[in-house]
C-alpha cells in the first residue's frame, strides 16, 4: 500500500510546474480570455508538445513516452493550477483516451503518434442541448459513413482537427471519429461563462465519420472515456483550487483592516481552513481515482465518481470564497480571483455536471450492495 | 396582523396605480438595467413627473416637497411602480443617504439649494466613503483635507464609489488629523463632482459591468462651508448617513425561486422533468422560504416604520440571505443544463441567460454594501449585544496604525 | 397592510410568558423526561385550562373565549419557548381544530367544551409506521362503526380521551373520531427521543369509530389539519429557537476563553448572527401563515409548509449550535440545551418530516405557477 | 500510488488474519460499545494476548515490548481486527498519549516499571488535562500543585476525563506557579488514580452515556520524583502529549452513508422506495464522498509516516468533517421515516435505532477533543500559518486572566 506519488512522478510535477510559471502566467490566461478572435494559446501548445505531455500516457510504439496515467494526473494538476489555456483535456483526456480504449489498431496507430507530436487537437461532441444525452433525445444520426446533427456546446470546437461524436446509426448509438476539416463540417464559436476556454457549435451536414468501438455501444463507451476523464479533471479542479487557497492565505495574511490581518480573523480563517478541508477530500478522492485509472481497478466509475463531485465542490467553495477573501478588489476585472472563477465552471460541465455524476455513484453503491 | 389592504390603503393603491397607467412610459427600459447611464435621460423625465405627482420620496414631509405620506403608502407605490419598466436606481444614494446627511448637518440655504433639485432628479449625488486600504473599515479614511485659510485642501482616492461617473455632487469623508485615534481625525464634507482636482476612473468589474469608480482628488479646494458638521467630527456624520442606508428598504434583485422552477419544467433529465427531480424540488422549497422570510422581514420592518419605530439593524440579513441564495440557486441552474450550461449568450441560453449572469453577478453581491462577514458582525453586536473584535487600532494615531504588511 | 400582532396580541403573549415562567420552569420539564411513568404535566395543564388558552379559539357558543388563530399563535410561541409539557398541540391543534374544521353540529356541541374546560385530552393517529401513511399503505379499516387496526407513533397516545384517526371505510379514506377509553382499545407506551413528550401504539380491535367529515374525504381533511397545526407548531418552534439563542447568547456572554469572552470571537459571534438569520425568516414566514390562518385565506396552504419548513430548519440549526456553543458542559444531561434539542426533533416531526412540506410547497406552487 | 498489498503486506495480512481467526473470542462483544467497563475482563484478556503475540503497538521497538513493525503493518493489522467483535478502545489512551509521554519524560525506573503492564492491558491510564474554567482553553489549569519538601500537595478539579472510573494511573497537568503568564506556570506528574485525595464522579451525557468523569482532588501528595518534566515545563510535555494524539489514526465511528442507503431501500415514500428519492441521492453521494475523502486522507497520512516524515496536522480535518456528516446523516435518516422517525426503541426503530442514537451523539463528538472551532483554527494556524488570534491572555500573571464574567 502506498498513497502517495513516487518521487520519478513528484520530480515530473515540479519540473511542471516551474515551466508553467514561466510560461503560464495570468497574462497569457488573460490573452486568450480578452480576444474572443484567440480560442488557444499556440505557443504553449507547442511548447507542451514539445515537452512530451501530450504523449504522457501514449504508449512508446505509437510515438508517446509510454508513462502511466498518474505521470498524466501530476501534470493534469498543474496545468489546472496554471489555467493552461490550451486543448489538453480534450485532446488527451477525450481523444486519446478514446482512441485508446476504443480504437482499433489501425487507428491507434493513425492518431495515436499526430496527438502526440501535437498535430492534432481533439474534441468530444456529446451534448446537443440543455440536459444530458440520452439514447431517446439523441438526434444526430449516421447514414451510409455519412454524419448529420447538430452538437453544441464542443469544448475546442473551434480548433479541434479531430472529434469523438455521440451518434445514432440504424437506431444504436455508436461514436464516431469525424474529422473537422472535411467538407460537411460548419463551426460557430459559443459565448460562454470561460472565455479563456473555446467552446463552438458543431454542424454536421453528411460529413464523413468512422466507427470507434463498436455499434450500439456509443453511450457505455462514453460513460468509460468520460470516467477516465473525470479523475484527470479531477486534478485540474484540485490544481486550481489549491491555487485560490494560497492566494486567499496570501491575501489574508498582507490586507490588513481595523490595524491587524484579515488572516487573523476566525471569520476568514475558518473559511480558508474549510478549503483547505474541502481540497484535501478532493485531492484524496482524486489520488484513489487516480489509482484506479492507472490500474485498470474495477473500482474505476465509484472512484471517479468520486473524485468529480469532490472537486466539483472543492473548486467552487475554493473558487468563490477566494472572491469573498480579497473584498471588492477580487470583484475586479483586473485581479486573477475572476480566472479561477470561471474555470471552475468550465470544468463543472465539461465532463458532465456533478449532480449526473452522484447519480451515477450511488448507483454504483447500489449495485456494490447488492453484489 | 393583516397582510392584505385596509380600506384606505387600497383607494392609495388604485390612485397610484391609475397615475402609472396614464404616466409610465409605454416602451419598457430593457432589463437588469444596470445604471450604465444609457436611461439617464428618461429615468430623469420620470423623476421629474414623480416628484411633481407626489410620489417621489413619499415619507418626505411637504416643506421638503414630498407628499408627507407613510412607509406603507411609500411601500404600496414601490409595490405597484415595479409592475412599470421604469428606473428610479440613480437617484436612490442621494435621496436615501446623501440628501438626508446634508438635511441634517448643512446650514438652511445650502439645504434650500440641493434639496429640490436631488428631489426631481435634476442633479445626482453619490458617497466618497471607502478606501482602497479600508476596505471594510470605513473608518480607515487616508484621503486628507488639510486646512488652508477659509478652504481645504483635498488629496488622496476614493474607491467602489457607485455612480461616481454620473454624479453631480457627493459627500466626501476626509482625515483631518492623524495625530488622534482614527475615529477622531476625520470630517464630513459635500463636494461638486466636477471641480477641478477631481478624476474619475470606471471601475471594470468581473462581471462585465462597470458602476463602481475609483475617484482621485488631486489638490482640489473646497470652502469651508461645504463641511458638514464640525471638524473631527466626520465619523459621528457618517454613523448618522450609514444608518439612513439601513433604512432604506431594498429589494431583492435577480432570477427567483419560481423561475427556477420554470426553467426546470423545461430541462428534461434522464427522460424526466427536471422539475419532476425531488434533489430540485427540495432546493427549490429552501430557497422560496428564505425569499418570502426576507419578503415577510421586510414587511416587519416596514410596520415598524409605520408605528413611528425605528427599526434595528435586523434588515442586515437581508443582503447576507439573498446573495448567498442567488449565487447557489445560479450556480444549479447552470448545472441542470449540464454541459450546456456554460454558454451564456442570452439568444441562447434560457432566460436569456439570466442565471449564468447571476452566477457572474453574485460574488460582488456578496460583498458591496458589506461583505457577508461584516453584516454578520452587525448582527452580531448590534442586534444581540455581542462584544467587538478585539481592536489594536483603537488609541493609537491613526498615523501608527498599520495598513498592509 | 400590518404585519405585527396588536397590542392586546402582545399583552396577552407577555402574560402567558410570566404565567409560564412561574409554572413551568425547566425542573418542570425534567419532572416529565427523568420519569416515564409520568406522562404529562398534569398541574399545568389544568393551569392552561383555568388560564382559558384551551378555549382561546373556540368559539364563545361553546364554551371558549373565541378569540382568533392569531392569539393561539402568540400562545404556542410561548409554550414552546417553555417546552410546556402538556397534550396542548395534541388537543387543540390537532383535535379541536378537526372538529371546527369538520365536525357537525352536534359533534362541536358535544366535544368542543369539554376542550375548552380542559376534559378531554386529544390526539391525532395518522402513522401506520416508517413513512408517510397514503391511501394505498393504510391498513386500519372501519367496518360497521368499529375500527381495528394499530396506530404509531400516536403522541399524547397514553393520555387522550378522544382520538381523530385517519382510516379505511369501504375501500375509503375517512376521519373517525374514537374515544380511547372504550373497549376494544389498548396502548403501549413507547420509548422516543424527546421523553418529555408522551408518545404510544394505539391498538383498536372493534373501537366504536365515528366518521368525522365526509366518507373519502380523509387525506383531504387531514392535509387540512396538518396545514392548521403546521402553523401552530411553527410558533412553538420558534419560541424554542430563539430561547436556544438567548441561552446562546448568555454564555458567550460570560464564558471565557484565553482570556475574554467567547462571544468575542467571530467563530461564536457568526454562529449566533445565523442563528438569529434563521429564527428572522423563521418568524416572518410564522406570521405570514398566522394571517393565512386567521384570516381563512386561500394562501394557507402555500403559507403553512413555508412556516413549517424554515421553523423546522431554525430549530434545528439553533438547538444543536446551542449545545456547540456551550462546549462540553452543553452536552451533559444537567444543563438544558438537552431538552430543546429533543423537543426539536419532537416537533420536526410531530407533524410529518419537513421534507414532506417541502414536497407540498412546490406542488403548490406549480400550481400557483400554471394558474 | 497503489492501493493494494505488496506481496509482503499481503502475507503480514494473511498471517494477522489467521492468528485473529485462531485466537478473538467467537462470540462477538455488544456492538456500540461505550466503553462502560462491562467488557473489561474480556478486552483485558484479549490485550495480554495480542501483546504477547506482537500485535499490540506494532511500531513499538522491541525494547519495549512491541515488534518493532511499520505503520502500514499497524494499519493492515487494525483492518483486520475491526471484522472481530473485540474491544481495544480502554486502552488507546494510555498506549496513544500517556505512555508516550511517561517514555519521554520519566526516569529509566519509572519506565520500565510502567510500558509493559500498559502494554498488557494490565494496567488503564487516564489524562488529566481539562478543567472545567478552561474548556478550549487547555493551557487554562488551574489545578495547583504546591511543594512540599520532596512531595507535591495538589488540589483542584479535572474535567471530562474519559476512562477515569477505570484508571490505574493517570497523567496530571498542575499549576505550579501563579505569578508567570499561564504557558509557564505548570508542571507534569505522573499519578496513581487510588492515591488518597483522588475523588471520580461521573458525568451524565444527554445522550445516556457516562464514559466521561470530574476528578476532584484535595490534599493529595505525590512525590517529586512523580514529575515528568521540569518544573514550569509541563505546557511543553502536554504538547508533547497532545502531537501523540494527533499521530493515533482514528476511525470514522458510527452508521455510514451505505447503512443510510440500506435505510432508505426500506422505507416508502409517497409509493415509492426512499432509495429513489434524488434528494437522498444526492445527498448520500455528498456524504459518501466525504466518507471517503477521509479515510483516503488517513491512508495519505500513513503512507508519510511509513516514510519516515512526521504527518502535519491535516488529521485534524478528520473530526470536524465526520461529526458534522454524521449528525446531518442521522436528522435525514430521522426524518426519512417521517412521524415514526421519533420512536427510539431499538427493537422498533430500523438499524435498532442506530441513526437515532447517532443524533443524540454526536452533538459530544463536535465536542470532545477539540470542538469543530478549535480544529478550524488549529488547521488554520498550524497548516495554513495564518496569525493566531489577538491574545489578551499571554504576558499576564496567570492570577490576573479574567475567566468568567
Amino acid at each position: 500500500m502506498n498513497f502517495d506519488f513516487s518521487d520519478e512522478q513528484k520530480q515530473l510535477k515540479n519540473e511542471a510546474r516551474r515551466f508553467l510559471q514561466r510560461e503560464c502566467g495570468p497574462e497569457r490566461v488573460r490573452a486568450i480570455l480578452d480576444h474572443p478572435e484567440k480560442a488557444y494559446d499556440k505557443e504553449l501548445w507547442t511548447a507542451a508538445a514539445a515537452q512530451g505531455w501530450l504523449g504522457a500516457a501514449i504508449p512508446e510504439q505509437h510515438g508517446g513516452l509510454g508513462l502511466g496515467r498518474l505521470e498524466l494526473c501530476a501534470l493534469a494538476e498543474e496545468l489546472g493550477r496554471a489555467l493552461a489555456p490550451i486543448p489538453f483535456g480534450s485532446t488527451i483526456y477525450f481523444l486519446a483516451e478514446a482512441i485508446l480504449l476504443a480504437g482499433s489498431e489501425t487507428q491507434r496507430a493513425k492518431y495515436l503518434p499526430k496527438i502526440a507530436a501535437g498535430e492534432l487537437i481533439g474534441a468530444l461532441a456529446s451534448s446537443e442541448g440543455p440536459g444530458e444525452p440520452t439514447v431517446a433525445s439523441l438526434q444526430a444520426s449516421v447514414v451510409g459513413g455519412k454524419l448529420t446533427g447538430a452538437k453544441l456546446p464542443v469544448t475546442d470546437g473551434d480548433i479541434a482537427n479531430l472529434a469523438v461524436v455521440l451518434a445514432k446509426e440504424n437506431g444504436q448509438p455508436g461514436l464516431f471519429l469525424v474529422h473537422l476539416e472535411g467538407p460537411g463540417v460548419s463551426r460557430k464559436s459559443l459565448q460562454t461563462l470561460d472565455p479563456s476556454r473555446d467552446v463552438a457549435q458543431l454542424t454536421f451536414a453528411g460529413a464523413a465519420a468512422e466507427p470507434l468501438g463498436g455499434a450500439g455501444e456509443g453511450f457505455e463507451l462514453l460513460q468509460q472515456i468520460l470516467d477516465r476523464a473525470a479523475v484527470l479533471f479531477a486534478f485540474e479542479q484540485v490544481g486550481g483550487a489549491d491555487r485560490c487557497l494560497e492566494m486567499s492565505k496570501d491575501y489574508a495574511l498582507s490586507r490588513y483592516a481595523f490595524g491587524r490581518p484579515i488572516g487573523s480573523y476566525q471569520a476568514i480563517k475558518h473559511k480558508l481552513a474549510d478549503m483547505f478541508i474541502k481540497n484535501e477530500l478532493a485531492r484524496s478522492n482524486a489520488y484513489y481515482g487516480a489509482w484506479a485509472l492507472n490500474a485498470g481497478a474495477p473500482e474505476l466509475p465509484t472512484a471517479a465518481a468520486a473524485a468529480r463531485v469532490a472537486a466539483c465542490d472543492a473548486y467552487w467553495y475554493a473558487s468563490k470564497e477566494n472572491i469573498q477573501t480579497h473584498g471588492g478588489i477580487g470583484f475586479t476585472w483586473e485581479v486573477d480571483c475572476q480566472l479561477y472563477y470561471r474555470r471552475c465552471r468550465q470544468l463543472a460541465l465539461v465532463a458532465g455536471a456533478p449532480r449526473a455524476w452522484k447519480e451515477r455513484l450511488v448507483s454504483q453503491l447500489e449495485r456494490r450492495n447488492v453484489a | 396582523m393583516d397582510f392584505t389592504d385596509t380600506p384606505e390603503e387600497a383607494a392609495y393603491r388604485e390612485k397610484a396605480r391609475a397615475w402609472l397607467i396614464a404616466n409610465a412610459p409605454k416602451q419598457g427600459l430593457k432589463p437588469g438595467r444596470d445604471h450604465d447611464g444609457s436611461d439617464l435621460a428618461e429615468a430623469r423625465a420620470w423623476q421629474t413627473k414623480k416628484a411633481a405627482a407626489g410620489y417621489a420620496q413619499i415619507t418626505w414631509p411637504k416643506e421638503w416637497g414630498g407628499p408627507g405620506g407613510t412607509p406603507i403608502q411609500s411601500v404600496i407605490y414601490a409595490q405597484e411602480e415595479a409592475k412599470f419598466a421604469v428606473n428610479s436606481g440613480y437617484f436612490l444614494i442621494g435621496l436615501g443617504m446623501c440628501i438626508p446627511t446634508v438635511m441634517a448637518f448643512a446650514d438652511e440655504e445650502t439645504k434650500k439649494r440641493f434639496v429640490g433639485p436631488a428631489l426631481r432628479g435634476e442633479e445626482i449625488w453619490c458617497q466618497l466613503f471607502s478606501e482602497p486600504s479600508g476596505g471594510s473599515d470605513a473608518a480607515a479614511a487616508r484621503t486628507r483635507a488639510v486646512r488652508d485659510g477659509d478652504e481645504w485642501v483635498i488629496n488622496g482616492q476614493k474607491i467602489w464609489t457607485s455612480g461616481a461617473h454620473l454624479s453631480d455632487y457627493g459627500i466626501l469623508l476626509a482625515r483631518t488629523d492623524i495625530d488622534v485615534p482614527k475615529h477622531k481625525g476625520m470630517t464630513m464634507f459635500w463636494i461638486d463632482m466636477r471641480s477641478p482636482g477631481v478624476e474619475i476612473r470606471p471601475i471594470h468589474q468581473m462581471s462585465g459591468a462597470s458602476g463602481f469608480n475609483e475617484v482621485f482628488f488631486t489638490d482640489m479646494r473646497i470652502k469651508d462651508s461645504q463641511r458638514l458638521g464640525p471638524v473631527g467630527d466626520g465619523w459621528k456624520v457618517a454613523i448618522v448617513t450609514l444608518m439612513n442606508e439601513r433604512l432604506s428598504v431594498g429589494d431583492i434583485r435577480g432570477l427567483d425561486p419560481a423561475q427556477f422552477l420554470r426553467l426546470a419544467r423545461e430541462v428534461t433529465i434522464g427522460g424526466e422533468s427536471a422539475a419532476r427531480n425531488h434533489a430540485f424540488r427540495e432546493k427549490i422549497a429552501d430557497w422560496y422560504v428564505q425569499f418570502e422570510g426576507l419578503k415577510h422581514t421586510r414587511m416587519r420592518t416596514i410596520t415598524s416604520l409605520s408605528r413611528g419605530q425605528t427599526p434595528g439593524p435586523e434588515n442586515s440579513i437581508g443582503k447576507v440571505v439573498a446573495a448567498n441564495v442567488a449565487q447557489e440557486m445560479a450556480r444549479e441552474a447552470m448545472e441542470m443544463l449540464d454541459q450546456f450550461g456554460i454558454i451564456n449568450d442570452p439568444s441562447l441560453a434560457p432566460l436569456a441567460a439570466g442565471f449564468q449572469n447571476q452566477v457572474l453577478a453574485t460574488p460582488g453581491n456578496r460583498i458591496a454594501g458589506g461583505t457577508d462577514e461584516i453584516m454578520r458582525n452587525i448582527i452580531a453586536e448590534r442586534v444581540l449585544g455581542l462584544p467587538g473584535d478585539v481592536r489594536l487600532d483603537k488609541d493609537v494615531a491613526f498615523k501608527d496604525i498599520p495598513s498592509w504588511r
